[in-house]
């Protein structure tokens, strides 16, 4: 078996194992294992890459398989990682494991529950192996539909309204999707699915022109592309922490990573004309997701309008189109994952708590839950940019990068996504203040107690993980570099 | 070895059969009555089945056994169809079609 | 040529029964009456086989439905006593687009089939099927036989049996 | 001189070793590790200080190294942020300020904060604001400047809001945070827009007046009007001025007080609040030869802020608020003097009078940062004994306090700029300079030099002379731990002065030879002596009504300094009602109501829509049988017939 199927593999493991198991322990300790096992192989394949590439293995991408399943439309089942899927890999696999740990307790319907998470996963994984443009598609909806479920049966709040919502944005986002691909199909000669193989044909810019927006719009959808966000904070106020987490970090990284996987790598031509209109969209999403953060009541409210900010600065800098930017949109998805995990997991946990997420009934719980307290703490400077997490060298990758565009109207919308860096000290002081700091607001939170080992666990392993990033950019830079260049080099080709 | 009657004509008789049957199903209120008139336009094709096997290809036995089968086939609907109309019947005392909302809105 | 004139008389009057007792059968507000149409339909059509010099279908045809369809219909009937259907407005708005589909489907059906020019059939052939032939062809596995339909309907018919037993049955 | 990395190193080491340990250390052992490791901080800033300068000059000018520097992320192939350690005179210079005052703060603490809860995590906050300001002077690049200048940002807010449970704290932090970072911003898009043009950050390649190719691209390239380049150093200055309390951004400062008072001697009056300064003349080679209208732009804002502060802390009553205004009043006089200078020429290893502002610029921080330490170190001594900021509380002190009386009255003395103390030395080359500059400018100066004169005998008559004020518990001097850096500091203070400054720091890195311009120095010690007289006058007794009499006199003006002169309320109307009702909250209703509201309308309208179709389901398969043969035939008719 290709060393890429086991990222599919194990998750489906995993659904049958807790299809047959029968007590919230059992359901616990292989949904555990399962994710552990998850980890291990990220990071196994993180090693082996790193090996492979240094032993001078330069093709653009490693431990490819291709098998067909449907060969009247040449629809393959192709895998295939380069720098980016990897830490991709990495990344998800990082957010299932601590997800797994902060929905130790749910109730109800645990292994249920458990189940969805994993189909999840299985899309997740899938879809970010995947090389083929249906079989991504395919996984793609995989990973979208168990959402419909995992919020509307465990969310909290207007769960159905919020469940539908997003579902059905999403899905419209689909439908708009499978045009473009069907439009990449048969656009570039109606011989292969396979992105690669797609790549080295040329579809015609007439062509890119219709189908560059639908999928750049398709994918935008999940990437938080304004106007189209609104799922995005209803959805994530009302899903259980675990998916938040989830969808926050792992799946909205899916709309950036199609993006330029496939709306700009396969139609650069497009992507240089229009890119402009797209631009200033995302500029919109950055401003405007951080300044209707600042007035949020909500926590999560908060973090969504944060997210919908920090995702728009990833397809803002895809757009920018140039190595530097790109990097910094590749480490923003990452390090916005690893964050607005974080942020969700601990939101999770101070909710079950306090049980409320309004800001203005709480206070002073840094005092009750130092640990807790800390770790909002810490994801808060991440997300604001703070020098030493992940959140700094992601967005001065984008700053720089952008500004380095030597179109003028690049570098001025540059400087007015720079104001972003402010509004989101604004929100995140605000709510800092408002819920750590200050006198305790409610005399019965005093009873309230810090957290526990399967809570601190996914705290500290995603802390880790920023600081990682946050300290020693260089290694993830490094192979985005290498992974973009096809991209990069194939965008300037189609400017010119 | 002609044959004394042209194939139209059958087939003109069967569609006759085949419409009657249609206006049956339209019209019809009763439960029974609306399966008399699937049965005639059941039967309706039945001839054509025969009709197209005699007369355009006589050394086959292709639209003989159709017939044969749809016969067959149309008696088991019908068993399972009057089945069901007396278990509605003993649930609602009717059989009559507009009174069958209980499983619409 | 007497032979023909009489084979064509019979035709007409089965053809005409036919047309006529469809058209009653579903025009009629009587149930069992209808029934009871039906079943001269049912006969002029078995009769309309054996015509055709398909005996075996025609007796098919009238023990199966004769025989038995009707049989049921009109134990229904009797079971459910609804021999009346209730009244309706009798020039409703579907009633006439219902006849006038029908009338409309009639007549482009024929024209249809009267200016249709039909391949030609080298061998026309009226001679009866051997019973020995369908036989062999109801049970043969090879090309043009019919042994798989012929068993997947008995398991329908098998099927139907518990289905419509299960169904009917009084539930306690 | 690679073991300079230590001085880095130990901080954060302190800082990690607290921050993880946590509650598990008992009783004070957080505070020795802390203080033992910053003890050897400043030992190896010493050393580095005593072989730097000691080292051979080049042509008479001492050399920059960069004994350290490494790739730490490469944005292109010539941009890339370097961590490193460069040596230059004004780095090394701010190592030996920054890790004395820290030093004396760590030992000072132990005695302040003693029984404080969270000890351990003041002194973890302490290690990371050394460490950070330490990277942010020895950055070899604007880059590194940025990162560390971020960290000192944050460690300020930590420490600001230590006393978390205190609304005002909380606030006080956010503000300082938020205030910077909004001035940061504008210093990270200067960043961009001058690495665009000389695609570089390094500080080397900067700075160096043999290397003005760099700057080639940028000949001739204005946006809305400003040369690019103004645009980009105008925007450092502004990073600048955010963290140096520069008016219109210094409403954070006097707030950042509700932080423990150590903290602020450390932060908010001898280090941190420099930064802008130090950044300035560290890009001096380029506002003065590429920009020079920004820099006279940058003397000009900050008179204007020296003048603000000083006339604001005249009628402050919260001892730490005096102490505020003050230390922006004197960053004011920095800016002036790096503003108000050009760069120096060389000529025969000796520099030229012309730098003389830098040279003054840096020698006043130098002491400035001394004495202003010892200030609010001696009135965290007042305050830990009398439980309060307001002078009202005070009086008299002298007699329980004897150590930091003397103390608090060198600090005094040396920042009104009475002979021989320090400040005297410092103040007088910053006024020459602005005289030199621009008389009407010096006037101004020396006037504002006045002012400081009377604020701070007006702050030191009410605490240790006039009325004492009533107390349930009997006043006590400060322990040992608290005196001692208060003695040490007062040494530095009164010898600091004689110290050649000039031969060590330059503009041009030439030995620059003080002179004491006497016109200016008897002229100012005149007016400072006249102004401590009239502040002797009013509140030696605490019985004058002069100065209600005055206030009464001023009316306006006084009730408007008292109030800031209403820029808090300013912002305040600005953050609030506007950036949030009309920004903000318009966008997210915009949000929830339009953009929401248009998908939801979408969705209704789908509803609608399908109700009104629906008649057409019926559920009835006899309407549908009918639909579907008239459908069929009208197929039908249309496939044979059109």
């Amino acid at each position: 078996m290709n060393l890429l199927s086991i990222f599919v593999a194990i998750p489906v493991l995993m659904l049958a194992g807790l299809f047959l198991s029968r007590t919230r322990q059992q359901a616990r300790i292989i949904s555990a294992t399962g994710a552990s096992l998850l980890m291990v192989a990220a990071v196994a394949l993180a090693f082996l890459f790193m090996a492979e590439r240094h032993a001078g293995n330069t093709a653009e991408m490693l431990f490819t398989a291709s098998a067909q399943w449907f060969p009247a439309w040449n629809i393959g089942y192709s895998v295939g990682v380069d720098g980016i899927s990897v830490l991709m890999i990495l990344l998800s696999a990082f957010i299932v494991f601590t997800g797994i740990f902060t929905s130790w307790n749910i109730d109800p319907l645990p292994k249920e529950y458990f189940m969805w998470f994993c189909l999840l996963s299985v899309g997740v994984f899938g879809f970010f192996i995947s090389l083929d443009l249906f079989t991504m598609f395919m996984f793609y909806e995989v990973a979208l539909i168990p959402m419909y479920l995992l919020i509307g049966v465990w969310g909290s709040g207007k769960k159905e309204y919020a469940a539908m919502k997003l579902t059905l944005m999403l899905m419209g986002g689909s439908a708009l999707l499978m045009l473009g691909i069907l439009g990449i199909y048969f656009g570039s000669g109606a011989t292969s699915m396979d992105i690669m193989d797609i790549a080295q044909s040329t579809i015609p810019t007439a062509l890119q022109k219709y189908f560059f927006p639908l999928t750049f719009i398709g994918f935008g959808v999940l990437g938080a592309l304004f106007p189209f966000h609104t799922w995005s904070p209803d959805g994530h106020a009302s899903a259980p922490t675990a998916v938040s987490m989830l969808h926050a970090g792992v799946l909205m990284k899916l709309g950036g990573y199609g993006c330029f996987r496939v709306a700009m790598f396969l139609m650069p031509e497009a992507a240089n004309e229009l890119g402009w209109i797209f631009l200033i969209l995302t500029g919109i999403s950055v401003v405007y997701g951080a300044f209707s953060a600042c007035v949020q009541k909500d926590l999560k409210y908060i973090n969504a309008y944060s997210s919908v900010s920090h995702c728009g600065l990833v397809l803002f800098a895809l757009l920018m189109m140039n190595t530097t930017a790109m990097t910094g949109a590749i480490m923003q998805m990452l390090s916005h994952g690893l964050m607005t995990a974080l942020f969700f997991a601990l939101i999770g946990m101070i909710y079950g708590r306090t049980h409320t997420r309004d800001i203005r009934e709480m206070g002073g719980l840094m005092k009750i839950m130092p640990f807790l307290g800390v770790g909002y703490v810490i994801a808060g400077l991440a997300s604001l940019g703070l020098p030493g997490l992940s959140g700094f060298v992601a967005e001065m990758n984008v700053f720089v990068g952008s500004f380095q565009h030597a179109d003028t109207f690049h570098r001025v919308l540059t400087l007015i996504a720079v104001t972003s860096i402010v509004i989101t000290a604004v929100y995140i002081l605000r709510v800092v203040g408002k819920i750590l700091y200050g006198p305790v607001q409610n005399p019965a939170h005093l009873k309230l107690t810090d957290a526990v080992w399967f809570e601190r666990l996914p705290v500290v392993v995603l802390i880790l993980a920023i600081a990682a990033i946050g300290l020693y950019p260089s290694w993830i830079a490094d192979w985005i570099h290498t992974a973009l260049e096809p991209i990069v080099s194939r965008l300037t080709l189609a400017a010119l | 070895m002609e044959h004394i009657i042209p194939m139209e004509y059958y087939l003109v008789v069967s569609s006759i059969m085949f419409f009657a049957g249609i206006y049956g199903f339209i019209t019809r209120k009763n439960l029974i009555a609306v399966l008399i008139s699937v049965e005639l336009v059941l039967t309706s094709t039945d001839i054509n089945f025969a009709v197209f096997n005699r007369f355009l290809f006589p050394q086959h036995l292709e639209g003989m056994f159709f017939t044969l089968f749809s016969i067959g086939v149309s008696a088991a609907e019908t068993a399972v169809a009057i089945a069901i109309i007396i278990n509605i019947y003993r649930n609602i005392k009717s059989t009559e079609v507009r009174n069958l909302k209980n499983l619409k809105d | 040529m007497q032979d023909a004139i009489l084979l064509k008389f019979v035709f007409y009057f089965l053809a005409a029964v036919i047309a006529v007792f469809s058209v009653m059968a579903v025009t009629t507000r009587r149930i069992l009456r209808a029934a009871t149409y039906l079943l001269f339909v049912l006969f002029a059509t078995a009769g309309l086989y054996f015509f055709l010099n398909y005996s075996f279908l025609g007796a098919v045809q009238l023990m199966v439905y004769a025989g038995g369809v009707i049989i049921l219909y009109i134990f229904s009937i009797l079971l459910t006593s609804t021999d009346k259907e209730s009244k309706s407005p009798m020039f409703s708005l579907r009633r006439w687009l219902a006849l006038l589909a029908s009338i409309g489907g009639i007549c482009l059906v024929s024209f249809l089939l009267l200016t249709n020019v039909w391949p030609t059939v080298y061998e026309p052939s009226t001679a009866e099927v051997p019973m020995k032939l369908i036989g062999k062809t109801l049970m043969g596995t090879e090309k043009g036989q019919f042994l798989l339909p012929f068993e997947v309907m008995s398991v329908l018919l098998l099927a139907c049996m518990v289905g419509g037993i299960l169904i009917a049955r009084k539930r306690g | 001189m690679e073991y300079t990395l230590w001085i880095l190193i130990l901080p954060l080491l302190g800082f990690l070793s607290l921050g993880l340990l946590g509650t598990r250390l008992k009783g004070k052992s957080a505070g020795y590790i802390g203080t033992a490791l910053l003890g050897l901080t400043a030992l190896l800033s010493y050393f580095t200080a005593w072989q730097y300068f000691s080292m051979d000059r080049v042509d008479g000018i001492r050399q920059a190294l960069t004994p350290v520097n490494w790739t730490w992320m490469r944005f292109t192939d010539f941009l890339h942020i370097d961590l490193g350690i460069l040596l230059d005179p004004i780095s090394v210079m701010m190592l030996v300020v920054i890790s004395t005052v820290s030093l004396m703060v760590h030992i000072y603490s132990l005695g302040y904060m003693d029984g404080e809860k969270g000890f351990q995590r003041y002194y973890a906050f302490l290690g990371l604001f050394t460490f950070s300001m330490c990277g942010l002077v020895v950055a070899t690049n604007i880059f590194q400047m940025y990162i560390f200048w971020e960290l000192v940002g944050v460690s300020s807010y930590l420490l600001i809001g230590f006393y978390y449970t205190k609304p005002e704290a909380v606030s006080a932090s956010k503000k300082a945070f938020i205030v910077t970072r909004f001035a940061d911003m504008f210093f990270l898009m200067g960043i961009l827009l001058l690495s665009y043009f000389t695609k570089t950050f390094d500080f080397g390649l900067l700075c160096d007046p043999a290397n003005q190719s760099i700057f080639a691209s940028a000949a001739g390239k204005t946006f809305l009007g400003g040369a690019v380049l103004s645009w980009a150093t105008a925007l450092i200055f502004i990073g600048a001025a955010g963290k140096s309390a520069m008016f219109p951004l210094h409403i954070w400062l006097p707030d950042a007080m509700e932080g423990p008072t150590p903290v602020s001697a450390l932060i908010h009056a001898a280090t941190m609040v420099v930064a802008g300064v130090y950044l300035v003349a560290r890009l001096f080679p380029v506002y003065f030869f590429f920009t020079p209208e920004v820099l006279h732009g940058i003397a000009y804002v900050a008179a204007f802020t020296a003048l603000y502060a000083a006339i604001v802390a005249c009628v402050q009553t919260d001892i730490k608020r005096v102490l505020a205004f003050s230390t922006i009043s004197q960053i004011g006089f920095m800016l002036v003097a790096l503003g108000v200078s050009s760069m120096g020429t060389v000529d025969n290893g000796l520099e030229s009078h012309e730098g003389l502002g830098y040279m003054a610029s840096m020698f006043h921080l130098f002491t400035h940062a001394m004495f202003k330490a010892l200030l609010f170190l001696g009135a965290g001594a007042i305050i830990h004994t009398v439980h309060s900021n307001e002078m009202s509380r005070m009086g008299g002190l002298r007699k329980q306090m004897p150590i930091t009386h003397i103390t608090f009255l060198v600090a005094c003395l040396a920042i009104a700029g009475i002979p021989p103390f320090s400040g005297f030395f410092s103040k007088d080359e910053i006024l020459t300079a602005t005289f030199m500059f621009k008389p009407w400018l010096g006037v101004v100066m020396t006037f504002i030099a006045a002012l400081t004169a009377f604020y701070m005998f007006r702050l030191y008559y009410n605490i240790f002379w006039g009325k004492p004020a009533q107390h349930e518990h009997p006043l006590h001097e400060a322990p040992k731990n608290m005196t001692g850096p208060l003695v040490f500091l007062a040494l530095v203070t009164v010898v600091a002065g004689f110290i050649p400054f000039g031969k060590f720091v330059s503009s041009t890195g030439a030995a620059y030879i003080i002179h004491l311009d006497m016109k200016v120095a008897i002229t100012s010690v005149v007016i400072a002596l006249i102004s401590i007289l009239i502040a002797w006058k009013f509140y030696c007794k605490g019985t004058s009504t002069v100065p209600a009499k005055m206030a009464g006199f001023f009316g306006p003006l006084y009730t408007a300094a008292k109030h800031r002169f209403y820029i808090d309320e300013v912002y305040q109307f600005i953050t609030h009602k506007i950036i949030f009702r009309c920004v903000s909250q318009p966008l997210a209703w915009f949000d929830r109501h339009i953009i929401d509201g248009i998908l939801n309308g979408i969705g209704w309208i789908t509803c609608r829509g399908s109700l009104a179709f629906r008649w057409m389901q019926t559920g009835q398969l006899q309407s549908y049988a009918l639909l579907i043969i008239l459908g069929a035939l009208i197929l039908l008719c249309i496939s044979l017939f059109c």
